[in-house]
């Protein structure tokens, strides 16, 4: 799963108030769940870096 | 003319409206009236005899001779390339698990979409292990069979009928409260459905020895109910195809070498890339070297937000399909809402607080994030005759989704 | 001497290796030679005529007439302080949920224990709504009685020794992960019960209408298999009496008065205390100020591992019984968890990665911490001949625990 | 639900890296899966303070 990485956990607790969730989303849900501000962080550029298949992306926005 | 965004959400309010009911079941040639002799149907998208994968050529030799177009299963083999036409199920409004065959003398459950009254078709659940679906031919798989077309089929009819029809939404609602996801797990509204049919089983039975062996083969099967889910997927998907606009996924499906997608905006064309091979858990005395790459038409439950998207309420089939920690099965489904236009209110997962199954895939948002649908999947032997070797999770090829977009955009003036 | 905790260890190492197996269904004066004619068990501690509540006294005077001991309900009532001898269930290997009446002509499951010899007894569940154990005594109530005496409790019986009996540890190892937590969730059980035993209902059945009428009956119901987990919970946690040493409870279970617990090493005394009322969520028309004070012997399950201990499994439940967020169903059982001796390596939760419930309730840790075991429980009518109002939570009361640690000191030499 | 206690969500956060779990237990169980530490707090005195059955407890203990 990419979603998991439990490495992160201990940077984690190191960073409140604001949580930066780059692993484990249970995580961020529970943290979320009792009022803590959580932002995930997308690792890779829209489209993978494809650039024509995210120029259609860009050009099919607000259609 | 309508945005992008509005036909999506008109996508999605089709497949949400949805009110699937199993309704009956019937030989093959009344469900598809254009299911012609030596004609087969096959899962996933358009292939021909050169191209199969192995075990999908094990079921055509088994289904050939059951079908009495061959002597023997070399025979059938030898025939197949130029006696038999094949086409996918889904061009005939119909669904097949694994290898997916579907051919005339055959009983079709039946499940109609009372909202827009169309209706889909899929066979009757074999059961586990050597099995058509996972490419096994022998005589016993064949005997099966025959006893499927000759006792089971007809007995469930019957009752599925004086039954009134077994009304579905429910019955998956139900089923997310119950740790099914409604793909590799199914052991609840199986359960559920065999309850509430068994009265009327009873009532219709012509003979008892018949009775008692139609509840048993049903009560042993924890997946009998796939192929309903299935049927149904197809049923509520299907209203969704065709719509202006709409880039929401319509179809998913694999046929052991590509793996398929149809997108609503842009009709009834797939888009296919080379099917992955599923990461998972295999049976004692197999290994991924033995497994054959993704297959089947089931799919179509991840389609319509279950299955893999439905994670969160089937905790236990994670370590059954070897995805990880069974606490955190809601990883999955609140990572596949990232790539849907909403949620099904009717269809809940209790231990995310009720909130809905995400529903209505679109290729935009699978494209911009890079990610891929997750599908639980059962794994066959890459041979014919074999079986199913195991169980686990496989990622729909993102090719599909970037052909699909150059194509949906082209429909948008965009290129 | 064997310290506490290994004669707690003992207790625990019974519950585990018990191997409940429901083997038949028999009518109660063979089950119990001992019920005599005008004789009555009831849910809880003793209790007499003059201290039943409202729902316990309207059973009382309904089976009264069920039995052919009065004419009408008002003279059954008239009849009852003077005429009927009453008894725990518990004082003779018996269980019952809610006001729990066991009598002499009703049919009683058997739950054997195989790996200690023992067996407990439980009647058939009635249904929801209006039924005798929430109280109800009118002609609807009683004439189900009669059926369930005549045809289903015969049926049930031919069909469980057809079948060679049901193993009931891995039954609710499955429930365990369909969401059940047998108390107030048993649909999983229910179905999957009923799924095993059709074929064998089918196979022993001397009526086709009979068949049809009982395969309909048991699944309308999805409570059940409560009572079966209830003659099981007794199955269970009787070989674990009377260990010397042992602070582990063994019974705890509720008059609708009084609620009451049992201690190992203070072997069959009872400790009682005032009930409280449950909290929770009523039917349309009900309020709290309807409610009667919590009853039965069903929690016997929570005495096992099961009900509030295993409220993890069942995020479903929680909702239903307005115990709060689904998503935190776990914060009972990890609560439990601090009140217990261990947990059960055979019945275990996925969404908590496959720990095992908590077993074997300590009176040391209730009293040290203050933790009162929690059950899940359903709310009578406080009014004779209402029936089911409701579902909640309550908690034991923290003087049972107190007054048996008292007790219980007194056996090992403390004061 | 005695065990719930939202409001102690935040001072969670601000404690690393040893955490005192004060309220909400699932809370704490995600964090210990991920090898934060946790301790948890017992709020009342043994016993509820009752002195008598608190002595019991002690001199039952080791027995």
């Amino acid at each position: 799963m990419d979603e998991k990485d439990d490495g992160a956990s201990h940077d984690l607790l190191g960073a409140p108030p604001r949580v930066i969730n780059i692993g484990l989303e249970i995580f961020a849900v529970n943290l979320a769940s009792q009022g803590a501000e959580v932002a995930h962080v997308r690792w890779s550029p829209p489209a993978g870096g494809n650039s024509h298949l995210a120029g259609l992306l860009e050009k099919l926005q607000g259609r | 003319m309508k945005t992008i965004d509005q036909a999506n959400q008109e996508a999605l309010r089709r497949i949400l409206a949805g009110d699937p009911v199993l309704v009956d079941v019937v030989p093959a040639t009344e469900a598809i009236p254009d299911l012609a002799d030596r004609m087969i149907l096959h899962a996933g998208p358009p292939i021909g005899w050169d191209r199969m994968c192995g075990p999908m050529r094990g079921a055509v030799m088994g289904i050939a001779v059951f079908e009495g177009w061959a002597e023997n299963l070399d025979a059938a083999a030898k025939a197949a390339a130029a006696s038999f036409a094949f086409h996918p199920n889904h061009h005939f409004g119909a669904v097949g698990p694994m290898t997916g065959l579907t051919t005339q003398s055959q009983p079709l459950m039946v499940v109609e979409n009372k909202a827009f009254g169309n209706r889909a078709y899929c066979a009757i659940n074999e059961g586990l292990g050597k099995v058509m679906r996972f490419g096994g031919n022998d005589a016993e798989v064949l005997n099966r069979l025959r006893w499927i077309r000759e006792v089971l089929g007809p007995a469930l009819g019957r009752a599925i009928r004086e039954s009134g029809g077994i009304a579905l939404k429910p019955l998956i609602a139900r089923g997310l409260t119950m740790g099914d996801e409604m793909h590799q797990r199914n052991v609840a509204c199986s359960s559920l459905l065999l309850r509430q049919l068994a009265p009327f089983l009873a009532r219709t039975s012509k003979d008892a020895g018949e009775l008692v062996a139609c509840l048993d083969f049903i009560g042993r099967n924890d997946q009998f109910f796939l192929n309903i889910a299935m049927a149904m997927g197809k049923a509520l998907a299907d209203p969704a195809r065709g719509i202006k606009a709409s880039s929401v996924v319509t179809a998913m499906s694999r046929n052991g070498t590509d793996f398929g997608i149809r997108v609503s905006g842009t009709g009834d064309r797939w888009f296919t890339a080379p099917v992955e091979m599923p990461v998972g858990i295999y049976f004692p005395g197999f290994s991924e070297k033995d497994a054959n790459p993704d297959m089947g038409d089931s799919a179509i439950v991840e389609t319509v937000g279950l299955g893999a998207f439905a994670m969160a309420a089937a905790p236990a089939v994670v370590g059954y399909i070897g995805a990880g920690r069974a606490s955190e099965a809601a990883v999955f489904t609140r990572s596949m809402a990232e790539i849907v236009v909403g949620s099904n209110p009717a269809w809940t997962i209790p231990a995310m607080d009720f909130a809905g199954v995400p529903t209505g895939i679109d290729i935009r948002l699978v494209v911009e994030t890079g990610l891929a649908p997750t599908i639980n999947t059962g794994i066959a032997h890459r041979e014919p005759g074999v079986g199913q070797v195991g169980a686990g999770i496989v990622k729909a090829p993102l090719k599909c989704f970037q052909d699909a977009l150059v194509a949906f955009a082209q429909t948008m003036g965009v290129e």
